[in-house]
């Protein structure tokens, strides 16, 4: 009996290791961001205290997202420091106008239709609600992009069990139907997808 | 060692006759073929998509709905018998209980097989448990019939395990012995899900509000459709087990239950089937005369259409109804053996019929007035696919029925000459 | 410790057990399904700003209002353009997919020389080689033009000959032109003003003319109503989709179009229903009964009709002299409402049907994606777009797409008034396109660019000081206080109508009755453009309803 | 307050000249499959050809654009659908169907009486680079799903961002057209909200020469026909005194 109670509980012990610990690091793909761009930096040198000034809303509601490479090159047209990200942004992109190949942790996909709009001028959200601090962050982090879905990992969240994560962690569906359950917002299936 | 590679003896039960390995691979190796171009077809439509189908937009379900409504209705004999032998307390019906449960295992799990292939995106099929419809009769369609094909499961396995090399593992046996005990719980579970699939299977065209030919009114949330479907399928189920025992017996050449089962059998099939074609007969005359009127059909338009005239109204309710009722229960035909299996046989052939007027001829008459009437002949893909659902029942029966013990070992005898 | 078979069944048990509890089934189960939500194969438009521009189409001669939607550089929608004058928001069904066409796996990328792929110097060779030799034949799909007009200077420098592709309805208004000196690409039918329409077989609700120009009139002020303001009547030998839908359908005998116009013409005189001012038709309506397939009641009747709400106006569906002389006898000709003349200074060309045999070469400007070739012994460099299918040009040389050509749009084909607008380049040219005008302008460095000819033709709208230019609100040419001003609004998809010309300008000198043509015209409507280049879209018109019965048949 | 959407389609103004057909398939990014035929396209709104059954001169014949009714009422293919994949949208009346959702059972398409509803038999594929000019906006729809008119959503959701942008609660009815209605040559479309009862397509909705197709199933659509000619308002019933007849494709 003991030796089959060793042989259930060692099969277990694998399963579990194999499942928490391992399964995670197999399923997601690190990649790293092709500059070290950091929001922090950018708000006390420069700054820039709003996120919109990057980030606009344009008139006719859509979101631009990623602000593009003029933008920068408004500041950037030269190096402005010597380090070597800044080399990288200078030669690379800004001087051969190649827009830079950002990886968009709250990358949502095609049949997702998000309104920035809607949730930030008409809601009264602010940025952080979903996106967290991450406008004050001063270290770039690494984006993990799921091998089957080909999602980033901020929309499962970081935590593989979903069960103790921080609040504005996951943008999952089930994430944005609890808020708008707790905000009394109904929209149907088409109001969030295209 | 060499002789165990060649014989299977140590696997077969002790004290059955069997006939030899080579005959058995030989009997085996054309289903096998057929199971191989069946899975080579499923593979194709998984893979390209059901453009490998001739269904269509308006064709939208086809052959394979039809013969899963088929084989879903004639596997009812399963939980029926165990119905009648553990809650009615029918110990008669005790030598064909396994049969029935091999039977039940194989319709089911082939149906469910040939739903996943059905539906276009497999990998999001189990959406139906994480958001249901509650007001979706396949939602109850999939939830009763997964949860009965566990229940199957479950009741397959102490089948198995009574295997002669599987019974040698204590833990087995142990769990045997345990399952066993559930087999009259499980018959119970069995009998409930049965009922409501088997009822919302018969739902699922009943409901159907946008076609008329289907629409039937209802008793409290469902259609009479969903108590036709039950009786039909409890009505046939044991003729489609009667029809099994008796190929059984052909192919093997013994005599594996006793006459006076067939009897018993026939006659239950047979009083169900007349409860059945009345109660059929009287919702016909509703949907008729109120239903379809009301829903603005001339209900003479549905039968316009050649072949699927009034003649296949009669065919369902007298030839394939009222006369194999006849045949089943009245006790002098009942006596011969031929027009006992003849009844069984129309029986069948009566269940099958009603599923494919309800599935196919449903979809082929036209609703709006410029419609047209439709034809669809299904592609060999899906024919292959079906068949390999056949034959992988007959290998998974024949298995069966070579290393597990599915009769009483006192009826296998032989019969003279064959 | 000897591990057994046992012992590692056991270990599977407590490893099934354990993965049941850990993330990996129910996460593969989740992201599996979210794969199949996203599979890399299916493409998926990108998240990108899209913004409005107005052009005109140029992928026939009607010019409609575009209203394309623009994405990245590339043109992701069509609709109409509601302000413009003449088509009001409506296309033809192929127009909403003519996006797609920059794309179709037809669309001519490079040059070819008789099946194999080749240079444009390969082909300046050749064309200096030809011209060298003989004189060149240039035959224009789209007359009118800055670049026409680049085409037809060389023609002249060359000694050759410059002709024209006529669409049916320039056709029909043929006889007018022979009659009167009035060249038919001035003509047109003053549509607005017409009260009764009757169409001798042309397609009048299917494709005549500029898209929405006649639909709207007639969904205005006929469709549906018993006594229509307009009365559209539709002579055709099969129930079309135009007589479906018109006032009152008329069967005849195939072929019999001529002989009916004659003898409702007959009719008429007979009645007294108009006064005789035009030639006496030789047939009687008995004649023409027994040849329609009518009965004489219902000729004259149908005459009472005609002359029961005017102007009326008769519409041939090609050149049909016949119908022409009904017109004349029902004084619609250079009035209000029936045929008038909206050029003074059109001048007629050659009809490229005409046969050529003395040239050395061949220059077809089909930038259009239909094709119309001639047999010919000369070497023929065709430019075209795409590779309309059956074409035996010698040279297939590839010219810019749509959108992506600048180019002016004149006057639409049978329209009452003069029109101009100005199709900008909107999307990056495909590599290796170069226009006809283009291709010359570099054979013949002396030719002024097509491009020079738009900025003197917006400059002389400016400085004629009529009619209006119709943008987001209309604006008479005269306030404008500059060129520049008047330019800009043209380039920003605006469109210049002219004035109505004045009653008469047309007199038709005819002698007698006019013969029936050869052909007969109505049934040869759907074969006179062979099978076009269709958007992808287009084609489920064809493949996936039954809206559409022949693919051959032309969809604009 | 919520709104109602529908359409009133003049037939007397319908040519069949299909302009709303491929206006419809741009907008929503259908491919153009060259496999594909009348029975297993994508056509989210069909124009299909009737007539009054006669021959000769006496002979009518008429085109009837079809697409999704938007039944309001016990909506048959909301009903059948296991997995929620179509709903009615309170706010708008819309269904609403999501191809992310749907499994592809094509229940709903045996539900549907009107055959509004079109199930992907083959991944959707465009000639290369032609996936340039697909419509932003609008998530092309992998294979073994189903799909049908969903009213133009995204030109909903580009008014509804509009509004917002501009702190407006309502949208402004000039920026949600579908592409069908703006198409239409004659315009014989007319698309409105049948909820305010001074709409002008609500007001049309209640003429006497307005009709619905299959009205007697009781499932409230809210897409309206309507037509002078009597044969016409005839093809409202499945029983005709014509026996009318289609084009076969």
């Amino acid at each position: 009996m003991a030796r089959k109670t060793f042989f259930f509980g060692f099969g277990l012990a694998v399963a579990l290791f194999a499942g928490w610990i391992v399964f995670p690091r197999v399923l997601y793909v690190q990649k790293h961001q092709p500059l070290d761009f950091l929001h922090k930096t950018h708000a006390e040198k420069s700054g820039i205290a709003d996120c919109a000034e990057c980030h606009t809303i344009r008139e006719d509601g859509t979101f631009a997202g990623l602000p593009p490479m003029e933008k920068c090159a408004g500041c950037h047209s030269d190096r402005i420091s010597d380090s070597q990200a800044e080399a990288t942004l200078v030669d690379s992109y800004i001087k051969t106008g190649h827009e830079t190949p950002w990886l968009v942790y709250s990358q949502q996909p095609a049949n997702v239709w998000f309104s920035h709009a809607i949730h930030v001028k008409r809601a009264g959200l602010a940025c952080t609600e979903c996106h967290s601090s991450y406008g004050e962050s001063d270290q770039v982090r690494v984006y993990q992009v799921n091998r089957i879905s080909g999602y980033s990992r901020d929309i499962w969240g970081h935590s593989i069990s979903r069960l103790r994560r921080a609040p504005h962690e996951g943008m999952k569906m089930s994430d944005c139907e609890d808020c708008h359950r707790r905000r009394n917002v109904e929209v149907g299936c088409l109001g969030c997808h295209e | 060692m060499a002789s165990s590679v060649l014989t299977d003896s140590r696997w077969i039960a002790r004290g059955a006759e069997r006939t030899s390995l080579s005959r058995f691979l030989l009997w085996l190796a054309p289903w096998a073929a057929l199971l191989a171009v069946g899975v080579y077809a499923a593979g194709l439509c998984l893979y390209h998509g059901l453009n490998q189908t001739n269904m269509d937009n308006r064709f939208a379900f086809g052959l394979w709905i039809f013969l899963d409504l088929g084989i879903i209705a004639l596997g009812a004999g399963a939980f029926f018998t165990g119905f009648l032998v553990y809650i009615l307390k029918r110990a008669e019906l005790k030598p064909i209980l396994n049969t029935a449960v091999v039977v039940g295992f194989i319709c089911y799990s082939g149906a469910v097989a040939i739903l996943m292939i059905d539906v276009g995106q497999p990998l999001r099929a189990w959406f139906t448990f994480w958001h249901p419809n509650t007001h979706s009769m396949l939602t109850e369609v999939t939830f009763c019939i997964s949860c009965y094909l566990l229940v199957l499961s479950l009741e397959y396995i102490p089948i198995l395990l009574r295997n002669r090399q599987l019974r040698k593992l204590p833990s087995f046996l142990v769990f045997e012995h345990q399952l066993h005990k559930l087999v009259p719980v499980l018959a119970g579970v069995g009998t409930l899900l049965s009922f409501f699939h088997q009822g919302s299977l018969g739902g699922l065209y009943g409901v159907l509000r946008g076609r008329p030919f289907a629409f039937r009114n209802g008793i409290f949330i469902w259609p009479s459709t969903f108590f036709l479907f039950i009786l039909s399928a409890i009505a046939t189920g044991p003729s489609f087990l009667m029809l099994i025992v008796a190929t059984v017996e052909k192919v093997t050449g013994r005599k594996l239950v006793p006459q006076e089962l067939y009897r018993r059998l026939g006659f239950i099939s047979g009083l169900l089937l007349a409860i059945y074609v009345a109660a059929k007969s009287v919702d016909t005359l509703i949907w008729l005369n109120i239903t379809s009127p009301s829903e603005g059909f001339a209900p003479w338009q549905f039968y316009i259409h050649k072949p699927f005239g009034t003649p296949i109204l009669f065919a369902e309710i007298v030839v394939f109804g009222l006369l194999p009722a006849f045949l089943l229960s009245y006790r002098r035909m009942a006596a011969h053996r031929g027009w006992l299996l003849c009844g069984a046989a129309m029986a069948c052939m009566g269940v099958l019929l009603n599923r494919f007027v309800l599935t196919v001829q449903t979809l082929a008459v036209p609703t709006l007035p410029f419609d047209e009437f439709l034809s669809y002949i299904p592609s060999w893909q899906e024919v292959a696919s079906f068949a390999g659902v056949i034959a992988y029942g007959v290998i998974l029966y024949s298995l069966s029925y070579r290393y597990l013990t599915l009769f009483p070992k006192g009826d296998e005898t032989h019969v003279s000459g064959n | 410790m000897k591990v057994t078979r046992r012992d590692l069944l056991v270990w599977s048990a407590g490893a099934a057990a354990g993965l049941i509890v850990t993330p990996v089934p129910w996460k593969l189960l989740d992201d599996t399904s979210i794969w199949s939500q996203n599979w890399p194969w299916i493409p998926q438009p990108a998240r990108v700003p899209v913004e409005m521009k107005q052009s005109s189409c140029t992928l026939c001669p009607n010019g409609c209002g575009l209203r394309v939607r623009m994405a990245a550089g590339w043109p992701v929608g069509v609709a109409g353009l509601s302000t413009h004058p003449v088509t009001r928001g409506a296309l033809c069904p192929l127009g909403f997919a003519a996006h797609q066409l920059n794309w179709h796996p037809q669309r001519l990328r490079t040059v070819r020389h008789r099946g194999s792929n080749s240079s444009w110097s390969e082909a300046q060779r050749a064309f200096a080689k030809a011209r060298a030799e003989g004189p060149i034949v240039i035959i224009d799909g789209y007359p009118g033009r800055a670049a026409s007009s680049v085409l037809e200077t060389f023609a002249q420098k060359q000694n050759g000959s410059y002709r024209v592709v006529e669409g049916p309805e320039t056709r029909a208004l043929k006889p007018y032109a022979s009659w009167s000196g009035v060249p038919a690409s001035a003509l047109g039918y003053d549509l607005e003003n017409a009260e009764t329409v009757i169409s001798f077989g042309a397609p009048m609700l299917d494709g005549w003319g500029a898209p929405g120009r006649f639909t709207r009139l007639w969904a205005e002020r006929a469709a549906g109503r018993s006594d229509p303001q307009l009365r559209l009547i539709q002579i055709d030998s099969t129930l079309s989709r135009t007589a479906a839908r018109s006032w009152q359908w008329i069967s005849i005998r195939q072929g019999s179009e001529s002989t009916l116009a004659a003898g409702l013409a007959a009719a008429l005189l007979e009645q007294k229903l108009v006064p005789a001012r035009g030639p006496i038709p030789a047939v009687s309506v008995d004649e023409a009964a027994m040849q329609t397939g009518m009965t004489a009641d219902a000729i004259r009747e149908l005459a009472r009709t005609i002359v029961g709400r005017t102007p009326a106006v008769a519409i041939a569906a090609d050149d049909n002299p016949s119908i022409a002389a009904l017109n004349l006898l029902l004084g619609a000709v250079g009035t209000l409402g029936g045929i008038v003349r909206r050029s003074k200074d059109a001048v007629d060309h050659i009809a490229a049907g005409d046969a050529i045999s003395s040239a050395r070469a061949v220059l077809i400007d089909a930038s259009v994606p239909w094709d119309f070739i001639h047999q010919t012994d000369a070497e023929v460099f065709r430019f075209a777009a795409w590779d309309g299918g059956s074409t035996k040009a010698d040279w297939l040389l590839p010219v810019p797409g749509f959108l992506e050509e600048l180019t002016d749009v004149p006057t639409a084909p049978a329209l009452a008034v003069e029109t101009y607008a100005v199709a900008p380049s909107l999307v990056k040219p495909a590599s290796e396109v170069q226009s006809a005008a283009q291709f010359l302008a570099t054979v013949e460095p002396s030719l002024i660019p097509a491009e020079k000819i738009i900025h003197t033709r917006c400059y002389n709208i400016f400085r004629a000081l009529k009619g209006n230019v119709h943008g987001d609100e209309i604006t008479p040419v005269a306030k404008f206080a500059s060129a520049q001003k008047l330019e800009a609004q043209l380039w920003k998809g605006a469109v210049w109508v002219g004035e109505a010309s004045p009653p008469g300008g047309i007199r038709c000198e005819l002698k007698g009755w006019p013969a029936a043509p050869v052909l007969g015209a109505a049934e040869n409507w759907s074969a006179l453009w062979p099978a076009p280049v269709l958007p992808p879209l287009a084609s489920k018109l064809y493949n996936e309803s039954s809206l559409r019965e022949a693919p051959d048949r032309r969809t604009v | 307050m919520n709104a109602r959407y529908g359409m009133v389609i003049d037939l007397d103004r319908c040519t069949g000249c299909g302009s709303c057909m491929i206006a419809c398939a741009a907008e929503n990014n259908v491919p153009a499959l060259p496999q594909a035929t009348a029975r297993t396209g994508i056509t989210p709104v069909l124009v299909r050809k009737v007539s009054n059954g006669a021959e000769g001169s006496v002979r009518r014949e008429a085109f009837i654009p079809i697409m999704c009714m938007h039944c309001e009422h016990d909506t048959p293919c909301v009903k059948v659908c296991p997995q929620q994949a179509v709903e009615v949208d309170k706010a708008t009346g819309i269904v609403m169907q999501m191809p992310q959702r749907c499994l592809g059972c094509r229940y709903c398409m045996t539900a549907c009486p009107y055959h509004a509803r079109y199930f992907n038999w083959w991944d959707p594929a465009w000639p290369t680079g032609m996936e340039k000019s697909l419509n932003p906006g609008v998530a092309v729809r992998m294979r073994g799903v189903v799909e049908k008119c969903n009213l133009c959503h995204a030109r909903l959701h580009a008014a509804k961002e509009k509004a917002a942008a501009l702190g407006k609660h309502e949208i402004d009815a000039a920026e949600y057209v579908p592409a069908c209605v703006e198409a239409c040559p004659t315009n014989a479309i007319h698309f409105g909200n049948l909820a305010d009862p001074n709409d002008p397509v609500s007001i049309e909705s209640r003429s006497p020469e307005a009709f619905r197709l299959l009205a007697k199933l009781g499932t409230e659509p809210k897409l309206y026909y309507r037509s002078k000619e009597s044969w016409v308002r005839a093809l409202a019933e499945p029983i005709s005194a014509h026996s009318s007849e289609v084009q076969h494709g």
